[in-house]
């Protein structure tokens, strides 16, 4: 990545396990460049202030808010969406359990909330409802009340 | 959500990132974006160029010399609170650290960023000054230190000038017989604040300073590290705090005294061991 | 009629078993929705599509003395502007359903010559990138003359500042409804209690996805596809189509995933309309996503209601015979959907209780506020929460207990079906027995115990109640009490049920699911009727206007899916069923009696043996009929009409059906507040749901947990509140704080069934809630205030820690008996 | 909103008004003046960018003269036109005292329309404060300046 500051820039990423090279201009949003130019729309936007984590991808393994950051900010870095979760089309425990807890019901803010609580999962495979709470804070859902998504990250976290 | 055109640099060193911010007027330094990017969304305010610090990875670290501990200022809120220096050192810091916004903001956002925007609500401001932090700013002449105190000049505003870099803030190490606390009241767990205060009680005395009650962080010396005197100096502060949606400045002022009380108590019993 | 209720509390969970019916069976929607392989309208794209972005007004009134956009057309990239001169010219203002005069209200999709709220669009502007058309916004020059602001409901009747010329006043609705004898319960009470004022505030559901559409024009035909998420397509071609001056066949709506609606997307068609110009202007399809703070500021707000003059006739047994209130709700700039929730209130008029003697003055105004629109709870959740507030406050001033003045007072469960005194008619329920549960659930009996314990910790316990009817399935004709001149009345919905060549079962819906579980439920009642597996059944995902399985009020909203969609669904899945049955016996060379259908075949009752798989009788009609006979024609695809039956409004009287169902919840709650920063504590929280049959007792619960949340939030932080500029102050989710996982205790449910004797499958519409989380928090905390020797009534539904603080410090509404 | 307050200054009336009332003087008073621009000696327009923190706050403003009473009172109407906000401040002074002595006493009415009205709130009062700060130090610096020069 060059010093010389520019408005548009080349960028490479890897999402999903696959390489991406692409110039994008340095204004544009991680989540548009996610949404409108590799069309990968499982990652949503349901703010415009950074609150409600429906954008929440892995950048090299930690959850963020891909409306937090500039495409151009991703240069280099390993980039893991939803559609990254089940990738060989085999549900993974957390998103099984979510459909066996009714953890979603519009589905809006599920893939945000997988992605938070994948990431959770991976630090800590035995969360208790507390450290669920708590990891899934940035990770607004307006159609559950909360309480079936926390209990579907706790018990996939106890592989039930 | 959209943004202004602007340009993008990410230097490699320190030195090309000062150089660059010195050369091109309307610069900025971006270091987690948790605050910035989302003011650009809104359009709010527009800055030309972006110099992005991310791969100055010095600016990361976190260690211990001596009786301080040193915060690289692109030290991340969640490294701050996994630190086993800052546990050590200062735990408070990582307490705080804990209940800034969420796991995704503390991901991206950093020390430096919560200090160099100072936004009123903020957490690190008045704690940073309550404990007696110690900033390091670099400019295109040199490097210069600024006392957390005189470190927050305005809403919005710092002792980081045009051209300049906060590199490193330096805390002392908490001491023996010493205590840290730190209380407010937010909007929602884990919310914007209202209002907070920090407290460090040590050989009885204590600090205390309080946020989101003007422009700066308020700094309150007590002789005693008593609840009353804690009462007694905010009410002497004469306050006028801002007055929006959440609360009136009456009640700010209210909750100013309510939350010095229970950062001292807390910084107290934690001095007391 | 109706059997004895089962109950189910967290701990164990019995169902009816009918077949599928009844069962959580895991959701058809889940698979695609946990993949990130939904398809939401922001997903859809097309060649050469332009972006949208409205230019917004930054005052709350002024006056558009020009708009120039000349500088935006030179920017590269941009494919065109539109401004409210242009609307003026190429539409008609939209139908307005009041009479004068709010009837007089001229409302265009764009300010013509006036903004009348902060954030009304003034103009569009498309280009290439979406980046790009908010540059090009910029650059469109508007310059405002600032007039006198309106915020206040009360102010706006003095009609000083007038928001709509053509009306000539603020009021848009206003009317008297009486039912009973108020004067005379008034006189036989034993104590009139006397409330000044209570405020009901405004807030709404905010659904995570904002609002939007792609829009695509066909030069060819004069047809437009909207591919949206409007969650009443039905009604928003009615407003539109006139507008546009085409017919309603030329609107197709095309919805998929909707990232949940809550009744905030039913009011989209203005902005729909400024893409429809657009669209053919251009000559391309055009897109637009509504932002978060647009959605705050300029779409959707709950109704605010200010209720004065309460006056409550109440025995000295603890009897309450009647109320008398004067209300004005609070509409916003235009009407819109309104003035409806002059009427829908009425649905619930004595909320649970027995009142047999209500007078009800109620007067809508307009203020420079953002439009309201229909949002969870509709209308309802503001009365409701006047008769909760009504029985606390007057248990609290009597000195009676909070839940024998409940129990006395609300209609018994021997009284069902029970008819209000306007003329509704409650169709099943038990209130008791949910209220019942509901302390159970919450510990009721070790309350004073706790009080002490959270007092020995420096916190005040509060305890509160809230019981509520979430009435179901609307009924049209109810407008003719507000407008005796309008030509709506009933309801109905649509479905269609076909088997395909292969023996797929394709169920097309006129409803709108926005996270409902649609294609689950509907497969469940196809599965029962015609014997296979819901898995087997393919519910198509969202409305399409081309399916044909719309009909004039489809959509989904007034909680009333299990009632006319799965009602729809039934007939049509019966009618198919039918045609089968007689297609089998014909080749079985059998009677249709002797015919069953089960595990995906048509077979034999006494001779198992002897079946055609689905599969053979989808290719018979479809692929090889000839061995038919002329006279036998069976299709295996029909299409069936829900029709409610209400019977005609007495406009007279201002009596009638207005809804059909009627399901009840209770929630109960304990709090914790802290009298040294006013900040509230839930500790404790039960809600008890009936709502007859459960067609999925997962998905019932979760709508539970999901209208609590909506109330908690309400109840403690949301609240959309403006200065006296008229500037919204809580336009995003920083100052709109919502809550989030941290924030919701865990939740308690419990339910009863109490069928419902009307509804198809005897099942209610139950995905409102009556906001009974509000009422039961203001409640709890009007308990830990007092309790705290603080003589308060809570005035307010929103509660945040600055407003209990202040009643603490002694500002209360005033209240004498 | 509104803010007021009184300033002392150790110059003549005529001194103090002089600064004042010259669109150039006043200028350098400003925060962030980028360009000034006098169209008549009643109108002038400045862009300003507001330094914060956070990157500069652009805007376009427009000065129009409403009253003047030399050496005592004038008022002025300033409209601030930038993205996601719209100023309107309306502000006046009153000059009184003898000799070198000046006491200014002035007011302001500040409105902020617009998202940036909605999101700053909280912020608002604290920045107004701030920025008067300012012109009032630039105030006196220019004065100095001027009775030196």
């Amino acid at each position: 990545m060059s010093a010389t500051p520019a408005r548009d820039r080349t960028i490479a990423v890897e999402i999903n396990g696959e390489q991406v090279e692409l110039e994008v201009p340095a204004r544009r949003l991680l989540v548009h460049f996610i949404r409108d130019d590799l069309g990968l729309t499982g990652t949503h936007v349901g703010c415009d202030t950074g609150n409600c984590g429906a954008c929440t991808i892995h950048v090299d393994g930690e959850a963020v808010k891909s409306c937090m950051l500039l495409a151009v900010q991703a240069d280099g870095a390993s980039i893991r969406t939803v559609e990254g979760l089940a990738a060989d089309g085999e549900l993974t425990a957390l998103q099984q359990s979510f459909s066996t807890h009714h953890a979603l019901q519009c589905g809006y803010c599920t893939p945000g909330m997988l992605m938070s609580a994948t990431a959770l999962l991976e630090r800590n495979p035995r969360p208790s409802e507390e450290d669920v709470r708590y990891a899934l804070q940035g990770n607004i859902c307006r159609c559950t009340g909360y309480v079936n998504i926390v209990e579907a990250v706790v018990a996939a976290g106890k592989g039930a | 959500m959209l943004l202004r055109e602007v340009e993008y640099a990410r230097p490699g060193t320190i030195d090309e990132a000062v150089r660059l911010l010195a050369e091109h007027d309307g610069a900025r330094p971006l270091a987690g974006g948790q605050t910035l990017v989302n003011v650009m969304k809104q359009r709010a305010a527009a800055p030309d160029v972006l110099i992005d610090l991310a791969a100055l990875g010095e600016l990361r670290e976190i260690s211990v010399s001596g009786d301080t501990l040193e915060l690289g200022a692109m030290a991340t809120l969640t490294q701050i609170v996994d630190s086993s220096e800052v546990d050590v050192a200062r735990p408070i810091l990582a307490e705080v650290a804990r209940t800034v916004a969420d796991v995704q903001v503390r991901n991206r956002g950093t020390i430096g960023g919560n200090v160099c925007v100072n936004d009123p609500t903020n957490h690190f401001p008045p704690l940073l000054v309550a404990v007696g932090a110690t900033m390091t700013v670099r400019g295109i002449g040199g490097e210069r230190t600024v006392p957390a105190e005189e470190f927050f000049v305005g809403v919005y505003l710092t002792a980081v000038g045009e051209g300049e870099l906060l590199t490193r803030i330096s805390v002392p190490a908490r001491g023996p017989g010493s205590g840290d606390g730190f209380a407010g009241v937010t909007i929602g767990a884990h919310g914007t604040y209202i209002v907070n205060a920090a407290a460090t009680v040590a050989d009885g005395s204590a600090r205390v300073v309080l946020g989101c009650v003007d422009a700066v962080p308020v700094l309150l010396e007590l002789d005693q590290a008593h609840e009353a005197s804690a009462r007694k100096a905010v009410e002497a502060a004469s306050l006028e705090p801002p007055s929006d949606v959440h609360a009136s400045a009456e009640y700010r002022r209210h909750l100013a005294g309510v939350s010095a009380v229970r950062a001292v108590r807390q910084a107290t019993e934690r001095a007391r061991g | 009629m109706t059997e004895a209720p089962t109950i189910t509390t967290e701990q164990q969970e019995t169902t009816l078993q009918k077949g599928w019916i009844g069962q959580s069976i895991p959701r058809k929607e889940d698979k695609r929705l946990v993949q990130g392989q939904g398809t939401f309208f922001d997903d859809v794209r097309r060649h050469g599509m332009g972006y949208v972005h409205f230019v917004r007004s930054p005052y709350a009134h002024a006056r558009i003395v020009s708009i120039d956009v000349t500088a935006a057309l030179e920017l590269e990239g941009v494919y065109g502007t539109i401004t409210g001169d242009e609307v003026a010219i190429h539409t008609d203002p939209f139908f307005e359903m009041s009479v004068e005069p709010g009837g007089n209200i001229k409302d265009y999709a764009l300010a013509v010559g006036r903004v009348r709220h902060m954030g009304e669009p003034v103009a569009a502007v498309c280009a290439a990138t979406r980046e790009l058309a908010r540059d090009a916004a910029e650059l469109i020059e508007v310059e405002y003359e600032p007039l006198p602001v309106l915020v206040d409901g009360e102010e706006a009747l003095k009609d000083e500042v007038v928001l709509h010329d053509d009306a000539g006043s603020n009021v848009v609705w206003q009317g008297v409804f009486d039912w009973g004898d108020w004067e005379q319960a008034k006189a036989e009470a034993d104590h009139v209690v006397k409330i000044d004022r209570l405020h009901f505030h405004r807030f709404s559901s905010t659904p995570l996805e904002c609002a939007g559409a792609l829009v695509e024009y066909d030069k060819g035909t004069g047809e437009w596809t909207i591919h949206c998420n409007h969650q009443m397509p039905g009604v928003g071609a009615i407003w539109m189509a006139p507008a546009l001056r085409t017919g309603i066949d030329k609107l197709r709506f095309v919805t998929q995933d909707i990232g949940g609606a809550f009744g905030n997307k039913i009011c989209l068609h203005p902005q729909f309309v400024v893409l429809c110009l657009l669209a053919r202007k251009l000559g391309r399809p055009v897109q637009w996503t509504e932002w978060r703070t647009d959605q705050h500021t300029a779409n959707a707000h709950g109704n605010e209601r200010t209720f004065l003059d309460i006056e409550v006739a109440v025995k000295a047994d603890g009897e309450m015979t009647g109320f008398s209130v004067r209300a004005i709700d609070d509409c916003g700039a235009f009407p819109r959907y309104e003035p409806l929730g002059c009427i829908i209130w009425a649905q619930v008029t004595p909320g649970c209780y027995a009142w047999r003697n209500i007078r009800v003055d109620f007067t809508q105004v307009c203020t420079n506020k953002s439009p309201v629109s229909p949002n969870r709870g509709y209308s309802r959740m503001q009365h409701l929460w006047l008769t909760e507030r009504i029985v606390d406050i007057v248990a609290t001033g009597l000195g009676l207990d909070p839940v024998e003045v409940r129990k006395r007072n609300y209609v018994k469960a021997e009284q069902m079906p029970y008819e209000t005194p306007n003329g509704c008619v409650y169709d099943s329920g038990d209130y008791a027995r949910c209220l019942d549960i509901a302390l159970d659930l919450v510990g009721y009996d070790s309350l004073e115990e706790r009080r002490r314990d959270a007092e020995s910790r420096g916190k005040l316990l509060g305890f509160g109640i809230g019981s509520t009817l979430d009435s179901g399935t609307n009924n049209f004709g109810q407008s003719q009490l507000l407008n005796p001149d309008l030509q709506f009345s009933g309801n109905n919905e649509a479905a269609t049920v076909k088997l395909d060549i292969f023996g797929e079962v394709v169920v097309t819906l006129g409803t709108v699911p926005q996270g409902q579980g649609h294609e689950t439920t509907a497969a469940q009642v196809v599965a029962d009727i015609i014997g296979c597996s819901p898995e087997q059944v393919n519910v198509r995902r969202g409305h399409d206007t081309w399916f044909n399985s719309s009909a004039g009020f489809s959509g989904t909203y007034a909680s009333q899916f299990a009632f006319t969609g799965l009602g729809a669904v039934k007939g049509a899945a019966e009618l198919l069923r039918d045609e089968m049955i007689q297609l089998a016996a014909a080749v079985l060379q059998a009677e249709p009696a002797q015919i069953e259908l089960a595990d995906g075949q048509a077979r034999l009752k006494d001779n198992p043996e002897a079946a055609i798989p689905f599969m053979g009788l989808g290719a018979i009609v479809n692929a090889n009929n000839a061995f038919l006979p002329p006279e036998f024609n069976p299709t295996l695809n029909h299409r069936y009409v829900c029709r409610p039956h209400f019977g005609v409004v007495d406009t007279e009287a201002k009596t009638g059906q207005l809804t059909l169902t009627y399901a009840t919840q209770v929630h109960a709650c304990v709090v914790e507040v802290d009298p040294d920063t006013g900040l509230t504590e839930i500790v404790d929280y039960a809600a008890v749901d009936d709502c007859g049959v459960r067609i999925h007792p997962q998905i019932v619960e979760g709508q539970v947990h999901g209208a609590t949340a909506h109330a908690i939030g309400a109840a403690l932080h949301e609240n959309f509140v403006y200065d006296e500029e008229g500037t919204l102050l809580t336009a995003n989710f920083y100052d709109y704080h919502v809550p989030h996982a941290m924030d919701i205790p865990p939740l308690k449910t419990g339910a009863i069934e109490s069928p419902s004797p009307v509804a198809p499958l005897g099942a209610k519409g139950m995905g409102e809630g009556g906001g009974g989380g509000i009422h039961c928090i203001c409640s709890a905390i009007q308990d830990a205030l007092r309790s705290g020797g603080h003589a308060v009534y809570v005035y307010d539904s929103c509660n945040p820690s600055h407003r209990v603080w202040e009643m603490m410090q002694g500002s209360t509404a005033e209240v004498s008996r | 909103m509104k803010v007021e307050g009184t300033k002392e200054l150790p110059a003549s009336r005529e001194t103090v008004w002089t600064v004042l009332n010259d669109p150039a003087q006043m200028a350098k008073l400003m925060p962030g003046v980028e360009s000034f621009e006098v169209q008549d000696d009643r109108r002038w327009t400045a862009k300003v960018k507001l330094p914060l923190g956070i990157g500069g706050l652009k805007m376009t403003i427009n000065f129009e003269k409403l009253e003047e009473r030399p050496p005592e009172f004038s008022s002025l109407n300033a409209k601030g036109t930038g993205v996601g906000a719209m100023m309107n401040m309306t502000t006046s002074f009153t000059l009184s005292g003898e000799g070198d002595h000046t006491s200014m006493a002035w007011e302001a009415d500040v409105r902020i329309a617009g998202p940036v009205g909605s999101m700053g709130q909280r912020v608002l009062q604290p920045i107004v404060n701030q920025q008067v700060g300012n012109v009032l130090n630039a105030l006196e610096q220019q004065v100095a300046a001027v009775q030196t020069g």
